[in-house]
């Protein structure tokens, strides 16, 4: 039993770092801020609840798990809130969408339309 | 496993430190301080569990909700009248320092 | 063994990277800017004295023995309040400035007094 | 960076990590203040004055080169001087060996907190928190007596009219989930306060918190609604509430025969009364830091609105 839950409490850390660092990959490859917010935004909160599950399998004391609980459900509550939020004012400030661009060259360089 | 998991958190803090620099807008940057905030909640609660004393969740939460905070402060900001009309960075970012 | 100092030279490094912006930039948020890292490097060179190897936060728990030194932790907890609260009051100064000036650059503000006298 | 709205976010950065180093120099309490301090609060007050006094650096330098000259030779001296300093963590080091073994074995038997911080904060070093206090305090009032007074320019009437509209129209998912956080917050920050004799907490941070909380709603709410709900008198008040509060035990101690700030004689029991005394000085502490952060930022983001 208890082989068991440090297995899959190992795993979910694991899996957990893999995807933040497949997010921290997203944010420094992809060509413009939506694509990369993209990439943020879906792993963050994945990513962070996975390891905060690893973490809550790790310890036994019921206060810790609590807390991790509310971090967690913070987490999932906020990490899209602010994602939407800073896409759509990304969106009402006219920084256009790679694919609506005109020239787009693929580089990370700024255009002004 | 769990010096694994802070070794990442790391190592992307260190890739969101890199986008807040060169990020060509601003918004590129709001982003990696949003991402940074969340890494650094995760990085806390690791850090807990691998000095082995982890009743100092608290921090942790303190982190998660100022981040939000301070994340809806920047946009709050960046949407007034006086930033809403250019959305890229003014002025060369990366000649200087 | 030298490099056991080397807490020291990241906080010497940190401070003068904020000394240099004081003195080189003539923007007064800027300034405030590099006076806030100066501080937080202060902090640094406190709460790196305090740390003791092998010892934990000083939050009595039983099965502990060692502790690092709590003192430095008080004096920068309320030194950290003390430095916001006063990096408010020089905002405020330097948005009143703007205010009366138009300008927060140093170099426009003395030409400005320089011209009424 | 000559873009000030970057440098601040730069700075929001800076001040995360050096939350973390906290941390793993174990001195949770101040990463603590650090996290609602410097992450939250001083972000958002660079921000404003960065939206006050315009966006633009002047790319203008003073003399860099000499500037250099001064870093350098400052930095050289400084980096001489550490070469006599005590190795990093080392434990016979002169700073260990005063007063901190003293506070570290008896703080238990003398106050009855576990976490040594607050002790040390609240009864051994009293003087000199209520010194911090009143420093808080007075940093408000300036803050209060610059940008109260004194006329507004046009520029600042023109920017007023789209921050507000922007903001409180849309985003109806931002306004619905920050309804949901305050209570948690504020409830937080009661924790925070009232805990901080057994875990990290205290005062301080409190303080900071619940002004966050308050800040989060003037801003999605706008801040002519916060207006309504918050009474600005009373935050005036309660600033000066808070000095008097902590001055007042002090003065308490006095009358019944100790010395300033002395808490054993607050109760019967010396261990008690060092609990009670505590207790109100934090709770002193705790509301003038909230007070004098919400009336730093209501007047900083006052500044661009209609009066």
């Amino acid at each position: 039993m208890d082989i068991v839950v440090n297995m899959s409490s190992g795993l979910c850390l694991l899996l957990g770092s893999f995807l933040c660092l497949s997010g921290g990959i997203g944010i420094i490859r992809f060509p413009d801020f939506y694509t990369r917010m993209h990439a943020v935004g879906v792993t963050d909160t994945l990513g962070a609840g996975m390891i905060l599950i690893g973490l809550m399998l790790q310890n036994p004391d019921s206060l810790v798990i609590i807390k991790l609980l509310m971090i967690l459900v913070m987490t999932i509550f906020i990490s899209p809130v602010a994602s939407h939020a800073l896409a759509k004012a990304a969106f009402r400030n006219d920084l256009v969408p790679l694919s609506d661009r005109n020239e787009h060259k693929g580089g990370t360089e700024s255009s002004n339309p | 496993m769990l010096i694994a998991a802070t070794l990442a958190i790391l190592v992307v803090m260190m890739m969101a430190i890199i986008r807040g620099f060169i990020g060509p807008t601003l918004y590129d940057r709001i982003l990696a301080v949003n991402m940074f905030g969340t890494k650094t909640v995760l990085l806390i609660s690791l850090l807990g569990f691998v000095m082995g004393r982890p009743e100092f969740l608290d921090i942790a939460i303190v982190y998660a909700l100022i981040n939000f905070i301070s994340i809806i402060g920047v946009l709050h900001f960046s949407d007034s009248a006086a930033f809403g009309n250019d959305p890229h960075d003014t002025g060369s970012t990366k000649k200087e320092s | 063994m030298i490099l056991g100092l080397y807490n020291y030279w990241v906080v010497v490094v940190l401070m003068m990277i904020g000394l240099y912006i004081v003195i080189a930039h003539g923007n007064l948020i800027k300034k405030i800017v590099g006076l806030t890292i100066f501080q937080t490097a202060v902090f640094i060179f406190y709460i790196s004295m305090a740390k003791v190897d092998g010892a934990t936060a000083p939050v009595l728990a039983e099965g502990i023995s060692q502790y690092s030194n709590p003192l430095p932790h008080v004096l920068i907890l309320t030194a950290i309040v003390v430095g916001i609260a006063t990096v408010a009051l020089g905002l405020a100064l330097a948005v009143r400035i703007n205010e009366a000036y138009g300008s927060i650059e140093e170099e426009s503000i003395q030409n400005q007094d320089n011209q009424e006298c | 960076m000559r873009d000030l709205f970057a440098v601040v976010m730069m700075l929001g950065i800076f001040g995360l990590l050096s939350a973390s180093f906290f941390v793993v120099m174990d001195a949770v309490d101040v990463a603590f203040t650090e996290a609602s301090v410097g992450a939250g609060i001083s972000t958002l007050l660079m921000l404003t004055a960065v939206t006050l006094t315009g966006r633009l650096e002047d790319g203008e330098r003073h003399r860099p080169m000499w500037a250099l000259v001064v870093v350098f030779i400052t930095g050289g001296l400084l980096i001489y001087g550490t070469l006599d300093m005590p190795y990093f963590g080392s434990a016979d080091a002169p700073i260990h060996q005063h007063v901190a073994p003293r506070y570290i074995h008896d703080s238990m038997q003398e106050t009855g907190l576990p976490n040594i911080v607050t002790s040390v904060l609240a009864s051994y070093r009293g003087f000199d928190t209520f010194g911090e206090v009143v420093v808080i305090f007075t940093a408000g009032m300036g803050v209060l007596a610059l940008l109260t007074m004194g006329s507004r320019t046009g520029i600042h009437r023109v920017m007023a009219d789209s921050i507000f509209y922007l903001m409180h129209e849309q985003h109806l998912i931002l306004r619905i989930l920050t309804k949901i956080l305050i209570p948690f917050i504020l409830l937080f920050a009661l924790y925070v306060q009232f805990h901080g004799d057994f875990g990290p907490g205290g005062g301080f941070q409190a303080g900071v918190i619940f002004a966050a909380a308050i800040i989060l709603y003037a801003m999605v709410f706008g801040l002519s609604t916060a207006r309504r709900v918050i009474n600005r008198t009373f935050f005036k008040l309660l600033s000066a509430i808070g000095v008097l509060l902590y001055g007042g035990v002090g003065v308490v101690s006095l009358l019944n025969g100790g010395n300033f700030l002395d808490y054993n004689v607050l109760a019967d029991d010396p261990v008690a009364g060092q609990h009670l005394g505590i207790l109100l000085i934090e709770f002193g502490v705790g509301c003038t830091v909230a007070s004098v952060m919400v009336i730093i930022f209501f007047n900083f983001s006052g500044r661009r609105e209609f009066p």
